[in-house]
């Protein structure tokens, strides 16, 4: 059927990662004295998830035709926000989890202000807003530190019979939940915000002008779509689930670390994993879906280091030329196409 | 805390290290760090062990140094029989990353497991998961503000501390002018603990001096263009206290022709180069050093844990320290070879005996 | 009409950050008056000493700015930069300065392959290359045990002075001449701006434009090395790292002085004012004992200011 | 108020839809509409006719909100509106199918055809629905074999444009407006559009028709509105005034001697270009002919039947071609375009766009100029300033380039006047195969005169011309011979008295000998 052909071609890129991914991370789990367990599956996903949610940010952004370099720095900010937030009476975490997203959205909301009413480009636009962003993280937190609730870092760093237990909820006996007592809560909470925040999303109106801003800006507004909101509502979107991030390895580290090459690390592997992921960084094609599996690639390619006895200062240099090699797969279309212009892109 | 017990009501019986009377195994090596540090004891674990080192960031040659030093210590007879298998890693400076890597080696059935923190904070799920599976963790070097776990460092408070004194030393009855400080990475807590140490003394001892605070983030270049702004302005300067990038400290104060003064630096083979040349035009020098040697104490320390010893839940390593009267080519430095690599290297009492030399001194054979 | 308008465009920038630089001035002055009752940072010692530290940016930010008018990027300058250094101590002696350079230049041959040929994306590519150069780095200094020591010539070209001048500052003008004489007067130049503009319609006029891909990056991975060899020669010795403090400023000099992002756009002068700028913002900073969070703020702040001051409304699609 | 000529008052109808009072619309000095005053009612099928430039497009553009005007008022059933932007003219049920097509190419057909406003449930996008309404408009188009799954990138221009019919049909317009929304049709699709607009007449929509093509007029259109630089200069029934009559309205005056005589020339010319077999990728498809030297070969058919592909394959763009190209004898395998201008080729390639691939629109007329010459006109890498000055000059005399500066940017420049930079840049490599790709396209007559002379002047200088229109009037006035193109195949070859309007239209809709 030539409309499947066509659905496969489309979604190459990912298709690409997601067999990457497999490759890497069922060698490790074959090669694990503990693999396939749920305590391997509980620390690879608690280890990924803030790279996921910072590619995930990465590519809305993308998809809107712009990079966005502050996601690291929105991450580090809302993550020592939270090492003040994230303890006390139940109310109150709940409390300060939503002022953490809230904060993670306003940044991103002014990034997208600075790009769509400042008419900045986005690269130096995030670039600068970034560095003002790490500046108030450090304003927050000179030294690292902060206190997190011991139960709630315990129970979301954990399979949900843990979480069960922590709080004392349906004493984890039932049938029901046994079924799904070994999930991991941060691979739930990361199906969840693409099943909740980011399909959803890419069904409104704006999550598709998102998509045809990208491809072409002026079909988009002859089309009569609202160019500017989707722009504001991509990088606020950003902004919204670097938060997620940031507030994450504040539970998962029960602390708050301003630290500077930590939030440029963060940044520039969220793009590799965008372009794993088989988004185009012209914008347009791709999604924040493939994005979460090109972050995983990059998490499963190291996983390996601690199974297989590869020297430890060769691991850089290894890590690296993995790195270039994932992200020149895509190359194999220079040699397809047939006509030279459209490589100009 | 409050919540803490909670949990661990929850949890089957967590077999944390029973905390004990001292004294302590091989005192000589593993110094407590005050008469408060108590003690640990895990239950005796018949050998050999596999032991990992979980390094985070490795761009610079102290980290490199450190890695090889633990290499070599693991070959080492006497040490060797002891492991099974030693694993090293970087993970580079990411806290999540690092936390992974340490818990991954949970899982993988480790014996205990080395490691330089990323961050000072955050490890209360890993030093919880490692109580459980009966794993000894050991932070060296970047410490965790912790008391759960054992530990070993040189105390860098007592660095600054002793920088403040030997300075003071120098300038003999000279109780007023300007001081310069040279900080190291912002935010990280070596750099905040020499810094209130140095603070402390000078407050105490020569409050007269008006102290000029300047960013050199340990690294040469830095330290060498932040510390000509303040030359140009400053103009003048009585005594220097730099963490590191020392060098470039004083190339800055090379070209600029200032006079050379009482300097406090750390241990580079390059600061103790330039002491040696300018000692006698007044670069009256003090290199204190945070030795790459720690790598191989911690690993002997954590086999001395598995081995089911009283250890110091805070091991206390002196401070290997040198100045202008006591510096000898070929002993504590060494003209000859790279600006680079830290001369401190050995520690004897604990028969860590691989000098600088050995580590960084050899040549090509075996890139591991 | 005749040129000014045009001109006026493209000088605009280059104006307000000048504007800048004396403000800088101004204010680092005044703190300097009411602390130490000098005005140090007017001294020429100071000033020249500025435009010393600021050539090794400034070599740098020349690249960086070939790259950028191409429309693309550079990320691999840290570890290009300090590959270059080390490789040349490494080696010391008179092949020192052509080896270090030429490492560069062939980590540009490669990122410029990679571009222009797999048209793999330049921010990803470099950033690779980037980490592929820190491995190669990190083994080299574990295992050969390398020497460090920056030669005399290095040392000379980096702090040694010429008529009262510091050497450093001449290579850069010297460069910086060359920089122009390329951009303005060259078919090389002339192609760049054009690729920039539109690579299509460059291509179909007949410009080789994965020669020009190429060679822009090459030149630009010789320049950071360039710098690399000159930093050595700075601190007297090459280290890991060293070239980490670099990317960041050395993109924001270009942007900062005009240059769009996006390519096609931008003049020499203006990345020369950028450097300069990033440069004294960070010194007096420094002088003024500026916390860290107090910096990047800063930073930040300064840069969108200046390009919204600059008002140029472009299309926002690459 | 429409103004109406003498002869034929207009036939009683029905209260208009939408009306325009003296609308004027500047750009910089350009006045592309000036005091227009326009009427459309429902039922009818409404032509407007001009030059290029004569405004057509921006009229549209400012019914349909996409420009403001700067002066006039706007009413839409007697009520005075002002459409912020295209969104708000389709809410009020005026949509405009452009020129440039407004399809994004990275969404599928059915997103596409229901971007504006999409079928929703709970605020989220109903796929089903979206693809069940897709379906239905795509039926009515009689475009069942169009798969709403489909990327739009992934279909030909043809198919394309019917989307975009399909797109604005879903918005369920009063007023509907196609602008030169035919040029790339198939016969078949043009048929069936015919048969729509004409059911859409019935249910009594307004319709908007543009086109340069006089017969599609004649066969669809009620009323004609004729445009001449930005004014309205008359309405009236289609069919009350001949087809001179409407060119003289069109142009100002009747058109003498247009185009500069053919010369006879001795056969068989000596050959410049031999194409035999001819063939990329299923869009071009065993093509074999030549272009003798001092020869005009003019290349007709639909828009989008391989003519593009055919100039890019001879200039060394596409990769995989099969069969043989041979140049003054030697056969050819160009890697690129730098090869196919070096001396030792000698092309040159006006290419179809010239604002993406002619020209560098922010850069100056200098450079955009010399940008193709630049190798000789440099010494060792560096660009010889005086010389490049000197060439420039020359070029902008030798075209009579209208600028203020050489050093203005070139997209400042009029459309006529930026086509001739593009000329410019190619002459001044001395080609001796010079490929034109529709290179009359937005421009006035004047300049078009003096494009055809230029052709032709070139032409008896030795030069060899593949000249592609999409106005087959030109291809009858400039052509020594006509290749007809259709599907990527050359269906037919004209020579001499045998290039008519009808012969050509007849092969270019690929009905054999059937006139239009
Ligand atoms: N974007 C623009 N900027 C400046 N001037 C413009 C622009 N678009 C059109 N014009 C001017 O308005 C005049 C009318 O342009 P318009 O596109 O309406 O002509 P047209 O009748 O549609 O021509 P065609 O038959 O080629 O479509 C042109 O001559 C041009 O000079
Ligand atoms: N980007 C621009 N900046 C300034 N003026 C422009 C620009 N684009 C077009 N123009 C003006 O519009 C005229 C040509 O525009 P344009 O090419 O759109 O006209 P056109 O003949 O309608 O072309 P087309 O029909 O292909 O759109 C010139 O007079 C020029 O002054
Ligand atoms: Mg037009
Ligand atoms: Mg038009």
């Amino acid at each position: 059927m030539r409309a499947l052909g066509n659905a496969l071609g489309r979604h190459l890129g990912l298709t690409l990662a997601v067999l990457l991914f497999l490759l890497f991370y069922g060698v490790y789990n074959l090669f694990h004295p503990k693999g396939f367990t749920t305590a391997v599956l509980i620390q690879n996903t608690n280890e990924s998830f803030a790279l996921v949610m910072a590619a995930m940010a990465q590519t809305v952004p993308v998809l809107a035709g712009g990079l966005d370099l502050s996601v690291g720095a929105v991450m580090t900010m809302v993550n020592c926000l939270a090492s003040y937030l994230l303890a006390g009476s139940p109310a109150a975490m709940l409390g300060g989890v939503l002022v953490c997203l809230a904060a993670g959205a306003l940044a991103g909301f002014l990034n997208g202000c600075v790009v769509v009413y400042g008419r900045l480009q986005p690269i130096v636009a995030t670039l600068a807003t970034g560095a003002v962003y790490l500046g108030v993280a450090l304003w927050l937190r000179p030294t690292p530190g902060g206190a997190v609730d011991q139960d709630l870092a315990w129970a979301l760093t954990n399979d949900l019979s843990e979480l069960a237990d922590t709080y004392g909820w349906l004493d984890g006996e039932t049938a029901w939940f046994q079924a799904i007592a070994w999930l991991p809560v941060p691979l739930l909470l990361m199906i969840l915000v693409v099943l909740l925040v980011w399909l959803p999303f890419r069904e409104t109106v704006t999550g598709r002008t998102v998509y045809a801003v990208g491809s072409s800006e002026p079909a988009a507004f002859m089309s009569g779509l609202a160019i500017d909101r989707a722009r504001l509502a991509a990088f606020t979107l950003a902004g919204f689930l670097a938060g997620i991030g940031g507030l994450y390895l504040a539970i998962q580290t029960s602390s708050g670390n301003a630290d500077v090459p930590q939030a440029g690390a963060y940044t520039l592997n969220s793009i590799a994993a965008v372009v794993i992921g088989g988004t185009s960084l012209l914008g347009g094609s791709g999604g924040a879906a493939g994005s979460l599996v090109g972050a995983l690639v990059i998490r499963a390619i190291s996983f390996n280091f601690r199974i297989f006895d590869v020297p430890p200062l060769v691991q850089p240099l290894f890590e690296g030329i993995v790195l270039l090699a994932a992200v020149s797969l895509g190359a194999g279309r220079v040699f397809r196409v047939k006509n030279r212009l459209q490589l100009m892109t | 805390v409050l919540g803490l017990s909670t949990v661990l009501a929850a949890l089957p019986a967590a077999a944390k290290p029973k905390v004990v009377q001292g004294p302590g195994y091989l005192p000589a090596c593993f110094k407590p760090w005050s008469e408060q540090t108590k003690f640990f004891q895990w239950e005796a674990k018949p050998g050999p062990y596999r032991i990992a080192l979980v390094n985070g960031f490795v761009g610079n040659t102290w980290r490199i140094q450190m890695i090889q030093t633990a290499k070599a210590f693991a070959e080492q007879p006497g040490i060797k029989d002891k492991i099974k298998e030693f694993k090293v890693i970087s993970t580079g400076t990411d806290a999540a990353a690092q936390l992974g890597a340490i818990e991954d080696f949970i899982n993988q059935g480790f014996d205990a497991i080395v490691t330089i923190a990323v961050s000072p904070e955050g490890f209360d799920r890993v030093i919880r998961l490692a109580d459980r599976n009966d794993v000894v963790i050991v932070p060296f070097d970047n410490v965790l503000d912790t008391d759960a776990v054992m530990q070993v460092n040189e105390d860098q408070l007592e660095m600054g501390r002793m920088s403040a004194r030997f300075l003071l030393k120098e300038l003999g009855d000279k109780k007023s002018g300007k001081i310069l400080e040279v900080r190291g990475l912002p935010g990280n807590s070596v750099d905040r603990d020499r810094h209130l140490g140095f603070r402390e003394v000078m407050g105490k001892e020569a409050p007269g001096f008006e102290i000029v605070e300047i960013v050199g983030n340990w690294d040469d270049g830095t330290a060498q263009k932040a510390t000509a702004d303040a030359l140009a302005v400053h103009n003048h300067f009585d005594a220097v206290f730099t963490q590191g990038g020392s060098t470039g400290t004083v190339r800055a104060f090379l070209d600029a022709g200032h006079p050379m003064v009482p300097m406090a630096g750390e241990a580079e083979n390059g600061f103790r180069k330039l002491i040696a040349q300018y000692k006698d035009k007044g670069l009256k020098g003090f290199s204190y050093g945070q030795s790459p040697g720690l790598a191989a104490i911690s690993m002997k320390a954590a086999i001395a844990a598995l081995e089911g010893n009283k250890m110091p839940q805070l091991v206390s390593v002196p401070i290997p320290y040198a100045d202008y009267t006591t510096l000898e080519d070929g002993k504590n430095y060494w003209s000859n070879l790279s600006d680079n690599f830290f001369t401190p290297n050995e520690f004897p009492p604990c028969d860590v005996n691989i000098t600088a030399v050995e580590i960084m001194g050899k040549t090509s054979e075996n890139v591991k | 009409m005749t040129r000014t308008p045009k001109l006026a465009a493209d000088d605009r920038p280059i104006l307000i950050a000048s504007l800048f630089v004396l403000v800088i001035l101004a204010l680092g002055s005044g703190y300097t008056l009411l602390t130490q009752g000098s005005l140090a940072f007017l001294t020429p010692t100071y000033l020249l000493q500025q435009l010393q530290v600021a050539a090794f940016l400034g070599i740098v930010a020349a690249g960086m700015m070939l790259v950028i008018l191409l429309g693309h990027i550079d990320l691999s300058v840290p570890w290009t930069l300090a590959a270059g250094a080390m490789m040349a101590t490494a080696v010391g002696g008179p092949l020192a300065l052509p080896v270090g350079v030429g490492v560069g230049l062939f980590v540009g041959l490669l990122n410029g392959l990679g571009v222009a040929y797999l048209r793999v994306p330049s921010m990803i590519f470099t950033l690779g290359m980037n980490a592929v150069l820190r491995g190669l780095m990190v083994m080299h200094t574990g295992g050969f045990a390398p020497q460090t020591h920056a030669t005399e010539l290095m040392a000379w070209l980096a702090t040694g002075r010429l008529l009262g001048l510091p050497m450093a500052l001449l290579v850069w003008m010297l460069l910086s001449a060359l920089m122009v004489l390329l951009l303005q007067r060259t078919v090389f130049g002339r192609y760049v701006y054009a690729i920039g503009n539109r690579e299509a319609a460059s291509y179909l006029s007949g410009v080789p434009t994965r020669a020009v891909l190429v060679g822009a990056f090459v030149l630009c991975g010789g320049c950071a090395a360039l710098a690399g060899v000159l930093l050595a020669g700075y601190s007297t010795k090459a280290y890991q790292g060293m070239g980490d403090p670099y990317l960041l400023p050395s993109i924001a000099a270009v942007v900062i002085g005009g240059t769009h992002i996006l390519g096609g756009r931008g003049r020499y002068a203006g990345t020369v004012v950028g450097t300069v700028l990033i440069t004294l913002l960070s010194s007096v900073l420094s002088v003024m004992q500026m916390a860290e969070a107090g910096r990047q703020v800063i930073y930040g702040l300064v840069i969108i200011v200046m390009l919204l001051a600059y008002g140029r409304t472009q299309k926002l699609q690459a | 108020m429409t103004r109406t000529e003498a002869g034929g008052p207009v036939p009683p109808a029905p209260a208009p839809l939408l009306e325009l009072r003296g609308i004027a619309k500047r750009y910089g000095g350009v006045r592309a509409l000036e005091g227009v005053d326009f009427t459309c009612r429902p039922g009818s099928i409404h032509a407007i006719l001009g030059e290029n430039g004569a405004g057509k497009s921006t009229l549209i553009k400012i019914m349909a909100g996409v420009v403001q005007p700067d002066e006039g008022e706007i009413r839409l059933e007697g009520e005075r509106v002002r459409f912020a932007g295209p969104a708000a003219a389709s809410r009020a049920g005026i949509v405009a199918i452009f020129q440039e097509l407004s399809l994004v190419p990275d969404l599928s057909v059915a997103d596409n055809i229901a971007l504006a406003d999409p079928p929703r449930r709970f605020g989220l996008i109903d796929r089903r629905a979206q693809r069940q309404r897709a379906r239905a408009v795509l039926a009515r188009l009689g475009c069942e074999d169009i798969d709403p799954g489909m990327r739009i990138k992934d279909l030909p221009l043809s198919r394309r444009q019917m989307v975009e019919i399909a797109k604005a049909l879903a918005l369920k317009p009063r007023l509907l407006i196609l602008d030169e929304a035919t040029s790339a049709l198939t016969a078949a699709d043009v048929e069936r559009v015919f048969r729509l607009l004409r059911e859409l007449r019935r249910e009594g929509l307004a319709l908007l028709y543009i086109s340069h093509r006089m017969h599609e007029i004649a066969a669809l259109a009620d009323t004609c509105s004729v445009f001449r630089n930005g004014r309205h200069v008359a309405t009236f029934p289609q069919g009350s005034r001949s087809g001179r009559e409407i060119v003289r309205l069109m142009i100002g005056r009747d058109i003498t001697q247009v185009y500069p005589p053919k010369p006879e020339r001795p056969q068989p010319v000596p050959p410049c270009l031999e194409v035999e077999g001819l063939g990329w990728e299923g869009r071009l498809n065993d093509l074999t002919f030549r272009v003798g030297r001092g020869e005009i070969v003019g290349l007709g058919g639909l828009d989008g039947q391989g003519q593009r592909e055919l100039m890019l394959a001879l200039f060394g763009v596409l990769r995989g071609l099969s069969g043989t190209i041979r140049l003054e004898g030697r056969e050819l395998a160009l890697t690129g375009p730098a090869q196919a201008k070096s001396p030792a080729c000698g092309m040159a390639l006006v290419p179809e766009d010239r604002k993406t691939e002619g020209l560098l629109l922010p850069m100056t007329v200098r450079d955009n100029l010399s940008l193709a010459a630049l190798p000789r006109l440099s010494r060792a890498g560096v660009v010889d300033r005086d010389r490049e000055n000197e060439a420039v000059a020359a070029m902008i005399r030798r075209l009579r380039i209208k600028l203020g500066d050489p050093a203005d940017p070139v997209a400042t420049l009029s459309g006529g006047n930026q086509q001739k930079v593009v000329l410019g840049k190619w002459l001044m490599t001395g080609p001796r195969l010079i490929l034109l790709s529709d290179p009359t396209r937005g421009i006035d007559v004047g300049t078009k005169q003096e494009i055809y002379a230029l052709m032709r002047e070139l032409a008896d200088q030795g030069a060899a011309i593949l000249f592609y229109s999409t106005d087959y009037d030109e291809l009858i006035g400039c052509c020594d011979r006509v290749l007809i193109l259709y599907d990527g195949r050359i269906v037919r070859v004209l020579e001499g008295a045998a290039i008519t309007e009808q012969n050509i239209v007849a092969s270019a809709l690929n009905l054999g000998e059937v006139a239009a």
